[in-house]
């Protein structure tokens, strides 16, 4: 803690968040002070009115059902999405005869944008919590499987033939060298995945428009203050998925320190 | 260090019958490319590892010793002739022939004493307490007992060759393939890494061929010294080293070590030379020097 | 440390006739660093002392990590000293009120792993150094640099960029990339590490060539004895971490300096001077790097 | 040897490396004798099959909603569309150009300012220290939750869209050409002090070339998230565009001009990065043929 009093980046860093938000005070309120409204930045809600919203909505329960309900979804199609995906890596990875199969289908879907899938899966599942659980799976998924070819494919050969020549099977050879040798891609696949799945749900549950108030989570939660013309809530909304995604990503790092010990050095 | 090598002395010699193993390589070839730019590695080469010997090759880096190493490790098949170990051909990497690799391959995931009981593990050759104290033995031998617990990144340079040796000798091989394996420590380091080697192969004289590019390194440590021409490679010359055992590191500089300095040195700088002076205003320079992993 | 070669010229006799060099004398007085990271004190070099006549080859022996690379870092502008002072031609360069040395094109130094330009090719990365000090124009440059390649022999790589070429090709055109500038003083920092000890003696040949060519003054850094001797006109031995002199050898071998000489008698008899004192710090560095990790 | 004739199994030492077609013609032979382009083959018909079979042979209960393969190959290249989208109509066109030039307003401002920005971020220390965590803490807010507040501050369709879009590229663009500088080895500003440079030639000659090759993966993230937020734009708010036309289309209950539009985004998206990195290549040969000898 010393260490970080006494380093002057910081300073410099939390003397550069006040000055942000100072200057933006300053420039929502510039109106009030002086007569006339700056473009655009005249138009935002200014951090402390930000701040006043956010206490209002802090209370009620139905802010925190939003959080409830995105988390709920992000998690689900990342799930998903890591449970097929890396055993579906692997095997293109592993497998000759499997990845010239399905590889190349899979490369000619892979550039579409995953939100460009909303209204196709809003068609086929039944419910629309299905259809966003699909969008969400297939954000994560693509990138997911590119981490974990990627990964598996950049092993390096000396440990197979170390492992081979000590008599290793096939089997050991996937599960003692392959498998734990494509854990860092697949970890690093699994951040830009979540990243990916945060903006896939937001995206999902405004264009669904969130359906009834139940089903809302944090988009519908900033949808609905649009709708409502409520500015700072706006931004209470925006700031608070900020924070979720931030919560997420740091989850995942810490579960990889966890399965990772031999690169949490010194 | 030194602890380490008292220790290893002590262990007394014990010589088998399977450390007595022969190596003969036949006529074998080995060639890369496409048709029409196709490099011929290996020409011809015949060769013997004789029994409880400590065999070393020496060539010029990208003279193709890493592929012999893999053809008789058995990773890669000859394109002719044939290697033959203990009279048997070698068909595929086994148990039987420990490569120690360049740079090191120790598992990076694995602790040093779960990488030495790996291979024994695997076969389920040794089981539960007796591996244990096996591994401890020999990670003791190599004076790596308190870092056992530590994955190999966190281990210096010369640590990690030390265990990669004792995750070799665990397996009890008949042959053991050293790949330059002191390639990349510092000179210094690399003194102190050849005697300790050389106490662990004078204590049991374990059949051993070690590939290298250093002369001195060489002439310590041979046995026999088999020279290699620079691509294609074939057997340019084999010198019996005949300076005593066990060998103290101010024997590098005696005369006698200088007269097989000379002798191969000679050879040796004309192959390495090849690469500069036959081709050094043709396109084939590019090829058959910047090509080669540095 | 004198020896009497019968029958070979004397050194001075065996010189090209090459003017006397006036250019390029270092003197080194007490100079200490301290490094003070979070008020931990880490002493790099404590009280070292050397005069380094004008075209010298002045080489510093020690174990990887001992704080040679902090005296270089010193000269050339990099790091700053504690105390003491370094002098070029009389003029101060760091000392008492100066920590710290301006960098400039006088003392131009030599990387461990290379420090051309990937992003130039080997022309342009010759021809950088007069191009940026406006001495000669960009066209005039590369005409300049493609001459001074094609002198060192690889007039056929001007074109190629230096991760095309093999890494000894890199580090001699790193050295034309040097000279260009006509400094007094080159710096080499253990350009020759990673090679293997082939390579390493071509390497050798052509910076000696270079050298009896230009007569610049090299401070050259290794770990490596025999490049020491084979090189230098002066050896130091350093301790291990701090710094410090151990060991001053005079090297007396004739100059023009061929491969042949690193099998020869004298050779021999000077590396066994030399050696016991190199093994001690080796031993020493080696186990307080044991202790380190422990 | 001294007959002249050469026997067929006999291969002549060296012969002349075949170039340009000539190549591809004899690794397309080789590759016939593997099993790869038959699989490949093989694997596309099975998913088309499928596909087939799930939505138009069986008429599976949910699929049947879905178009199959059949109806959106004659629907796509029909002069006479019934759903209104087909490669003869105008307005099919219309949607990709006005997609893409929103991308390329978009890809060109956040490359103008990130790359500047991220350079004078890897170079200055004081800089980077005072900018960073405002970059920080602006990054984890997803892309999608600035489209209100985008509507509300730029009125009309077409500056939210692309500052949407910019924003998005903006945050990878300059990170990336951060992280370039900050890559660099302190070997190559020591040996550009050594040679005599003046603080512009080290910015030139060393910073801006250094950090190319990871701007430029950058640059090609970045085109991605662009087109990523673009359609989420596009979707939200827009007049004309690939994202307006497939969610018009799901609105207005065609589904045909929707898949049309989801693979049209795919290769254009494709196309783009594509585009971006030969761009990169012509710009580092140096980089290219590094990475081609060590045989990447």
């Amino acid at each position: 803690m010393a260490k970080v009093l006494g380093n002057s980046e910081f300073w410099r860093g939390l003397f550069a968040l006040i000055m942000f938000v100072l200057l933006w005070e300053i420039g929502s309120r510039w109106k009030e002070m002086f007569g006339y409204s700056l473009p655009y930045v005249g138009l935002l809600p200014a951090p402390s009115e930000v701040a006043v919203a956010w206490t209002k909505v802090l209370p009620k329960w139905g802010y925190w059902e939003s959080w409830y309900m995105s988390f709920k979804r992000v998690l689900a199609g990342f799930l998903a999405a890591m449970l097929i995906g890396i055993p579906f890596g692997l095997m293109l990875a592993v497998n000759k005869y499997f990845r010239d199969i399905f590889f190349p289908p899979f490369e000619v879907l892979r550039p579409i944008p995953p939100l460009a899938w909303v209204p196709a899966s809003l068609i086929f599942w039944p419910t629309n919590e299905m259809s966003i659980a699909f969008v969400t799976f297939l954000g994560a998924f693509f990138t997911i499987v590119i981490n974990v070819i990627g990964g598996a494919r950049s092993i390096d050969v000396r440990y197979l033939r170390a492992a081979q020549s000590m008599g290793a099977s096939q089997w050991d050879l996937f599960s003692k060298i392959i498998l734990p040798g494509t854990l860092p891609s697949i970890f690093t696949g699994a951040a830009v995945g979540m990243g990916i799945t945060w903006e896939v749900v937001l995206a999902a549950e405004m264009i669904s428009g969130g359906g009834t108030q139940g089903s809302g989570g944090l988009g519908f939660f900033i949808w609905n203050s649009y709708m409502g013309g409520s500015l700072p809530q706006i931004v209470v909304g925006m700031i608070s998925i900020g924070i979720a995604g931030y919560l997420s990503s740091s989850l995942i790092r810490i579960i990889g320190a966890r399965f990772m010990p031999w690169r949490r050095l010194f | 260090m030194q602890k380490a090598v008292e220790m290893s002395r002590s262990e007394g010699h014990a010589a088998g019958a399977d450390l007595q193993s022969r190596v003969l390589l036949e006529g074998v070839s080995k060639s890369y490319g496409e048709e029409w730019e196709r490099q011929d590695v290996i020409v011809d080469l015949t060769a013997e590892i004789t029994p409880g010997e400590l065999t070393v090759i020496v060539g010029p880096s990208g003279c193709g010793k890493t592929t012999l190493v893999n053809l008789i490790a058995g990773f890669e098949t000859p394109d002719k002739g044939r290697i033959l170990l203990n009279g048997e051909p070698v068909t595929g990497p086994g148990h039987d022939r420990m490569v120690v690799f360049q740079e090191t391959a120790l598992i990076p995931w694995q602790t040093t004493y779960e990488n030495v009981v790996f291979g024994p593990k695997l076969r389920g050759d040794l089981s539960g307490k007796e591996l244990q104290d096996e591994a401890e033995r020999l990670l003791n031998k190599v004076g790596l007992r308190e870092f056992m617990h530590k994955y190999p990144l966190q281990l210096s340079g010369g640590m990690q060759r030390r265990a990669e040796l004792a995750r070799a000798l665990i397996n009890q091989p008949k042959l053991m393939i050293m790949d330059e394996p002191f390639r990349g420590l510092d000179a210094m380091s690399r003194g102190l890494m050849q005697e300790f080697f050389l106490r662990l192969f004078e204590e049991n004289r374990r059949t051993n061929l070690f590939v290298t590019s250093e002369i001195d390194e060489a002439i310590f440590l041979a046995d026999r010294l088999i020279l290699l021409a620079n691509r294609p490679s074939f057997v340019r010359k084999v010198i019996d080293v005949k300076l005593p055992r066990p060998r103290h590191y101010s024997m590098l500089s005696s005369p006698e070590a200088y007269a097989y300095k000379r002798e191969a040195m000679a050879i040796l700088h004309e192959e390495a030379m090849k690469n500069f002076k036959s081709t050094a205003t043709s396109k084939d320079f590019i090829d058959a020097y910047s090509k080669r992993a540095d | 440390m004198n020896i009497a070669i019968p029958g070979q010229p004397s050194p001075v006799q065996g010189l090209a006739p090459v003017a006397k060099p006036t250019r390029g004398q270092i003197s080194i007085k007490n100079v200490t660093k301290i490094y003070d990271p979070e008020g931990v004190n880490v002493m790099a070099v404590d009280d070292c002392s050397m005069e380094i006549a004008a075209g010298e080859v002045c080489m510093i022996v020690g174990p990887s990590g001992c704080g040679k690379t902090t005296l270089l870092n010193a000269i050339a502008g990099f790091h700053s000293i504690t105390s003491g002072e370094i002098r070029l031609d009389g003029e101060l360069l760091c000392g008492p009120g100066k920590p710290k040395a301006d960098q400039g094109a006088d003392r131009i130094v030599v990387f461990q792993h290379g420090a051309l330009f990937p992003w130039k090719t080997l022309a342009e990365n010759v021809a950088y150094g007069p191009m940026v000090q406006g001495k000669l124009s960009k066209k005039d440059a590369l005409e300049k640099a493609h001459f001074k390649l094609a002198e060192a022999g690889l007039g056929d790589f001007g074109g190629k960029y230096p991760g095309e070429v093999s890494s000894g090709m890199a580090r001699r055109a790193e050295i034309v990339r040097a000279l260009i500038n006509d400094p007094a003083v080159l710096l080499l920092d253990e350009p020759y590490r990673a090679m293997d000890a082939l390579t390493k003696s071509i390497m050798h040949e052509s910076l000696l060539e270079v050298y009896d060519r230009t007569k610049v003054t090299i401070f050259f850094i290794t770990h490596d004895l025999d490049e020491a001797i084979f090189l230098g006109d002066k050896v130091y031995v350093v301790t291990t971490r701090p710094c410090r002199l151990k060991k001053t050898v005079e090297v007396k071998l004739p100059r023009p300096r061929n491969f042949e000489m690193l099998s020869s008698e004298e050779f021999r008899v000077l590396v066994s001077e030399i050696n016991e004192a190199v093994h001690e710090e080796a031993i020493k560095a080696f186990q307080s790097g044991e202790r380190e990790m422990a | 040897m001294a007959t002249t004739t050469v026997t067929t199994n006999e291969v002549p030492q060296r012969r002349v490396a075949p170039t340009g077609l000539a190549l591809a013609w004899h690794r397309f032979k080789k590759s016939l004798r593997s099993p790869t382009p038959y699989l490949t083959v093989f694997g596309i018909f099975l998913w088309f099959f499928t596909y087939w079979l799930l939505c138009e042979g069986l008429q599976l209960p949910r699929f049947v909603k879905i178009p199959g393969p059949v109806t959106i190959i004659s629907e796509w290249f029909s002069t006479n569309p019934s759903q209104g989208i087909s490669i003869f109509t105008p307005e099919y066109y219309h949607h990709i150009a006005v997609s893409c030039r929103r991308i390329a307003i978009a890809f060109f401002l956040a490359t103008a300012i990130g790359v500047p920005l991220g350079l004078l971020m890897g170079w200055s220390r004081a800089f980077h220290d005072y900018t960073f965590p405002i970059l920080e803490t602006l990054r984890p807010i997803p892309i999608l939750a600035w489209v209100p507040l985008a509507i509300l501050m730029f009125q009309g369709y077409e500056t939210p869209v692309i500052f949407l879009a910019t924003l998005a590229s903006l945050f990878v663009t300059t990170l990336n050409t951060m992280l370039g500088v900050q890559s660099i080895d302190e070997a190559y500003f020591r040996a550009a002090g050594c040679l005599g440079s003046s603080k512009w030639d080290v910015f030139k000659h060393v910073v801006v070339p250094g950090a190319l090759p990871y701007i430029f993966t950058g640059l090609q993230i970045s085109i991605g998230v662009a087109w990523f937020s673009l359609v989420a734009a596009e979707m939200v708010s827009g007049d004309y565009g690939l994202g307006y036309l497939i969610l018009s289309s799901y609105v207005n209950g065609v589904t045909v001009p929707m898949v049309i539009g989801m693979l049209t985004l795919g290769f254009v998206g494709w196309f783009t990065s594509v585009l971006v990195r030969m761009i990169g290549d012509r710009l580092m040969q140096w980089h290219v043929r590094a990475l081609a000898l060590q045989g990447r």
